[in-house]
């Protein structure tokens, strides 16, 4: 049964049920013993399952995904955690050439049922090397799934499936997701991969979205509500493969398409389903598809930039409404009584970051 | 050792401390919006480091910038309106505390990617020997950089190409949270690494004495600049808080309040200021008139900080392209 | 003046000639000092210039990278080369989280003027390993220039102009380019980045191309002449920043888009040139835009696959004449009475590869 | 060493270069296209290496692949057909002579990237920890990848651990055409740096003596296989041919005929069999009688290779993913 739980304990939880249930899975990454615990998402785990299966390492990006891959290939299923996308950098060669092609190349004798979990940094002066969102580089290449869970329930389910997965997955989780909560099922329940999911129906404007941008596109949606517009939004869930179906339908019912994305605006998600739809269903377009994305420039670490530099509810409420001819007030209609700043994701945020 | 050099040692242990000690007390306040990997137990290898070398020499620095940024004579507004992130901070904000720059003193850079710096610095010098100066690079990093390939690879070139370049590991045992005898394994030694990559590498386990480390830096330094080539140090040290932020994590059970309590008796400040008194080297007149002076010029230069203006948030699409 | 040469003898010739001008520029990469001087790109540099303006470095491309970042921001101007595009996965964080970041994190102040060339590798077996097109990936990222040409005289000029260049560029040659041959200015004339050229006009249907592409785009334009159709060719030659006025220009006069990309075709190039001009020229759309890419599956080694693996001068004028709703006889327009195999570029080929 | 070994010993260079002979005999004719790094003048690392393994344990190969192929016990019409890129080879094509494999015994893969397969045979050593296998995992590679921040990192790792597998390092002193002395420090040795990592490590300048091979990987792979960790070899040898392809490269003034002149003295197979042949270990009859088989057994394979079907290019989607 569905309970309230946080993001990061339906991550927690997903661990813990696979590694209850199937010897095979172990989880590695730098501070896996760590008080912290990887934003809590390995809460106790250590402690359950001992060291041998949850294992803290040197910093060595590049040869631990090696390690993990060369387990991987001989029946193991490991989970390695990042507590920075920026870090997997360190390891693109083991990812991109080796896990990627590894099944193709043995001609689907071998496989690397191995899980990648990134977190995307945002806030509290991040800055340009601790705040990449880089999903759309996982994304181009095949052999490669990558996942990106909106929804607590989602990080769960999903991340049972990805690690099921006889693939390579890269599983990406947004800091600012971490502590939000809803409805979480009990259980090992998997959520199948490569469907995305009808977050908000709507008849206006499609907004095609994930990870944390599904909840701004979330909070946008309400307060257009409020102003008689009514927009429908996809929650891609998985990136690679795209659920073509879903994101096409919707676009040819409203006519209409946003984009919102968590990342920078060339060569990304944004363009991918841009893309998508004019190839696919161009009749249907009535407008010019927009996208709201990160500032085409690094994150700067300054609190005063996030305004510009993040794509947000009310970026989105503007272009859905540009789209629609409409004139909206955003700056009344996103006004924060609270106050809160922009680099925090709750007035509670202390870190760690 | 002269005493002017054992005294300029002191001031810049005591000073390093007393921005830290700043820092803490005013981070609560929420101003200071961007993490903070402080150096209090660590500042005596950056203060005698960084004391041989020219203003002309270049350092780089990691996430933990503090020490270096200061012993290397940055400027203690730029880096107080950085941790704010205002205009006049030393990247004007973009930055933060994980990447002070002075460059006017020879402050590179500070970079966040563990080890990312160690390459950096062997290429600053080797653009050094190319121009036929004698300016020396030198590169901070932790025990954790050790463990990246960046680190192997870099020993290795500048040893090849005898590149004036120093490499100064600050050996405080941790990575995060992750001790270091879950990241090498037993009986194994940075220094003996180094050196079987042809680097001339000495170790020390008295990292939190200045004089020490200054008298060791010093030939290697030396040695660069005398078209010698690369050396490297590792000095032990002690962390005497969490990684990231103001608070001490040992009341967390993270860490055993033994390893402190060792560390304490260790104090840079402490034992170098008892030391150079005891030798009369100096007085504590002088060391109060420090204190007071360090008091002065931070508090100063918070108000500067905190008073400087807000970057415009338009410019953040300035200068990513020259 | 413009003499024959070939696409290497261009590449150093620019190589020369910033050697010669600038004491600042030098040349690093492994083998720079080899007989086959990287596809003859490097013949006699080390001889002229010595091995210390040329160097030869161990196999280590991440601290090499970073090597050259610490030299450029001392005022150097290093162009590195990497055999294969695929290596410098080895060196993603000093590219992406050093050089690109640079700059920014200065906000001015320093700079990483830093050219990286990279050599697309394809046929004779190159295999999943050795003949990835990443310029997508590259070209993701704020802070980088990139650049791939197509034409020996672009090959001189966009050199000497990434080495001049401020910033950090990636320089992307198609090892097919290599020996082919056309007019080459003499002396150190740059070649300005940023602009796209149009290679052939037409009215038909736009082809938007880069790199070796733009010789297939060019091979299927000279038959889809003889069948009536008038297709331009845009060649990109910078991938960043994308020449957008031209692009749209030409695609608002033809109406029809046709993009032809050596990289695989989800969150790539394609999907960056569709979606921009669904995005600013919507109207001018007759027909969806189509794309010919990379099959999306890893580059298998055996010389069999190649006919589908990749794009070619058949395949565009296939979806040109589809878009156009012509039927086209493509096996028999492009029957190649020499019988050439797949997997070489021409028939002299016999590596190195 | 017990009289059956070294015949097998000597059997297995033999064929290991009876084959690269053979693929240099029929590489012009255009069929294999895809490029070649042979063994020839290396077979007896291969030889030794893998003769101290069981059918079971694992070994991980480089782009100079074929040596540890054919000593590991890979299928001799699988790997001449892969090279074909047909269907039957080893990949069914989608390989080539960089990734050959054949797991019935062992041969996990060959990896085209250098380091690259280093850590990943760590992995399939942890995963036999793991699962409480009494496996080990073997990794051969050059010179060349000992530069690469892989090596350094996974070592580090595998002492940890304490990780049954076994690093082989060939060592040709050459990185496809740049010469070693380019790329380390005079007087550095590889298997020093592998010792300062923590990992039992030896050297032996006689790589090409497939009876020292076998008798001090035996020691590594016993102590890997009781669970006391890794082990790491390095032994000197020469490439006598082209880095990539058929041809003999001395000639094109690359390197001196000095060292070619030195190291045919020493050739695996000329050496081996006179010693064998003095020790009465095996006899001239013997040798004639496997040549003789290795000519039937690769005229079969050659042909098999040649004639069998190529692939259909539309099975280039298939098996991208699971
Ligand atoms: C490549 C990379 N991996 C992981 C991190 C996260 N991280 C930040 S600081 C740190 C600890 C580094 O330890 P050490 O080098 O010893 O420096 P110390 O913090 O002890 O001064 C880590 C792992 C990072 N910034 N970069
Ligand atoms: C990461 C990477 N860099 C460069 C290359 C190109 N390359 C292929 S083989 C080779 C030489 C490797 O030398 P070594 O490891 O000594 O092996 P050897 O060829 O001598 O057997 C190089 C540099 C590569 N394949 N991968
Ligand atoms: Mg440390
Ligand atoms: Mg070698």
């Amino acid at each position: 049964m569905a309970r309230e739980c946080k993001f990061s304990e339906a991550i927690n939880e997903a661990l813990a049920v696979k590694l209850e249930a199937d010897r095979s899975v172990f989880v590695m990454g730098l501070g896996a013993q760590d008080r912290n615990a990887v934003f809590g998402t390995l809460d106790g785990l250590a402690e359950t399952f001992g060291t041998n299966r949850v294992i803290d390492t040197p910093v060595s990006e590049n040869a631990m995904t090696g390690v993990c891959i060369g387990a991987a290939v001989h029946g193991m299923r490991p989970v390695m955690v990042h507590q920075r996308m920026d870090f997997i950098l360190m390891a693109m060669d083991q990812v991109v050439n080796a896990a990627a092609k590894w099944r193709y190349m043995s001609n689907g004798t071998q496989c690397v049922p191995l899980t990648i979990r990134l977190v995307v940094g945002r806030g509290w002066g991040q800055g340009p090397q601790h705040a990449q969102a880089l999903h759309s580089w996982f994304s181009h290449i095949p052999g490669l799934r990558v996942v990106a869970p909106f929804s607590p329930a989602d990080a769960k389910g999903l991340l049972i499936a990805s690690i099921e997965d006889d693939n390579p997955v890269v599983f990406i989780e947004h800091r600012w997701l971490h502590n939000t909560y809803g409805p979480v099922p009990e259980g090992a329940v998997a959520e199948p991969l490569g469907r995305a999911t009808i977050v908000r129906e709507g008849k206006d404007v499609t907004i095609v979205s994930s990870s944390y941008m599904t909840l701004e596109a979330l909070r946008s949606a309400e307060k257009l509500a409020s102003q008689g517009v009514d927009v429908e939004i996809v929650d891609l869930r998985t990136l690679r493969p795209l659920d073509m179906e879903t994101i096409l339908s919707s676009v040819r019912k409203c006519g209409r398409l946003v984009v919102a994305d968590m990342g920078w605006p060339q060569y990304g998600l944004g363009s991918e389903i841009i893309a998508l739809c004019a190839r696919n269903a161009l009749d249907s377009l009535k407008t010019a598809p927009s996208l709201v994305s990160m500032a085409d420039c690094p994150v700067p670490t300054a609190a005063a930039f996030t305004n510009v530099c993040y794509g947000q509810a009310r970026d989105i409420a503007q272009v859905v409404a540009r789209q629609l001819n409409k004139t909206l007030d955003v700056e009344t209609l996103f006004e924060d009584p609270a106050g809160l700043p922009n680099d925090i994701p709750d007035a509670r945020f202390s870190g760690p970051f | 050792m002269n005493a002017r050099v054992k005294k300029d040692l002191l001031r810049s242990v005591m000073r390093i401390r007393a921005v830290e000690l700043e820092i803490i007390k005013h981070y609560g306040k929420q101003q200071m919006r961007c993490p903070v990997h402080l150096c209090v137990g660590q500042e005596a290898i950056s203060a005698g480091a960084c004391a041989v070398l020219r203003r002309d020499d270049f350092i780089f620095a990691t996430h933990r910038s503090h020490g270096p940024y200061l012993a290397k004579g940055g400027d203690l507004q730029a880096m107080l309106a950085e941790l704010h992130g205002r205009v006049g901070g030393c990247c004007d904000g973009r930055g933060g505390s994980m990447h002070l720059m002075w460059p006017k003193t020879g402050i590179m850079t500070s970079l966040a990617i563990v080890s990312q710096g160690i390459p950096i610095a062997a290429g600053s010098a080797l653009s050094m020997q190319m121009q036929g100066t004698d300016q020396v690079a030198m590169t901070f990093f932790g025990d954790g950089a050790t463990e990246e390939g960046n680190f192997y690879e870099t020993l290795n070139f500048a040893a090849i190409r005898k590149l004036p370049v120093v490499f100064v590991c600050e050996n405080n045992k941790l990575a995060t949270n992750t001790p270091l005898s879950v990241r090498r394994p037993e009986g194994v030694r940075i220094t003996d690494i180094a050196k079987s990559l042809g680097v001339h590498s000495e170790y020390s386990p008295d990292g939190n004495d200045a004089l020490t480390v200054y008298k060791m830096v010093s030939e290697g330094v030396e040695r660069a600049r005398n078209g010698n080539g690369p050396s490297f140090f590792e000095f032990d040290t002690y962390r005497m808080l969490e990684h990231c932020g103001p608070f001490d994590d040992h009341e967390q059970g993270l860490r055993s309040a033994k390893g402190r309590e060792f560390w304490r008796t260790r104090c840079p400040v402490d034992t170098l200021s008892r030391k150079l008194l005891a030798e009369n080297v100096v007085t504590r007149e002088k060391i109060d008139q420090w204190q007071a002076e360090f008091v002065q010029e931070l508090a100063a230069a918070m108000k500067y900080a905190e008073e400087a203006p807000l970057p415009d948030p338009l410019t953040c699409f300035d200068n990513v392209y020259a």
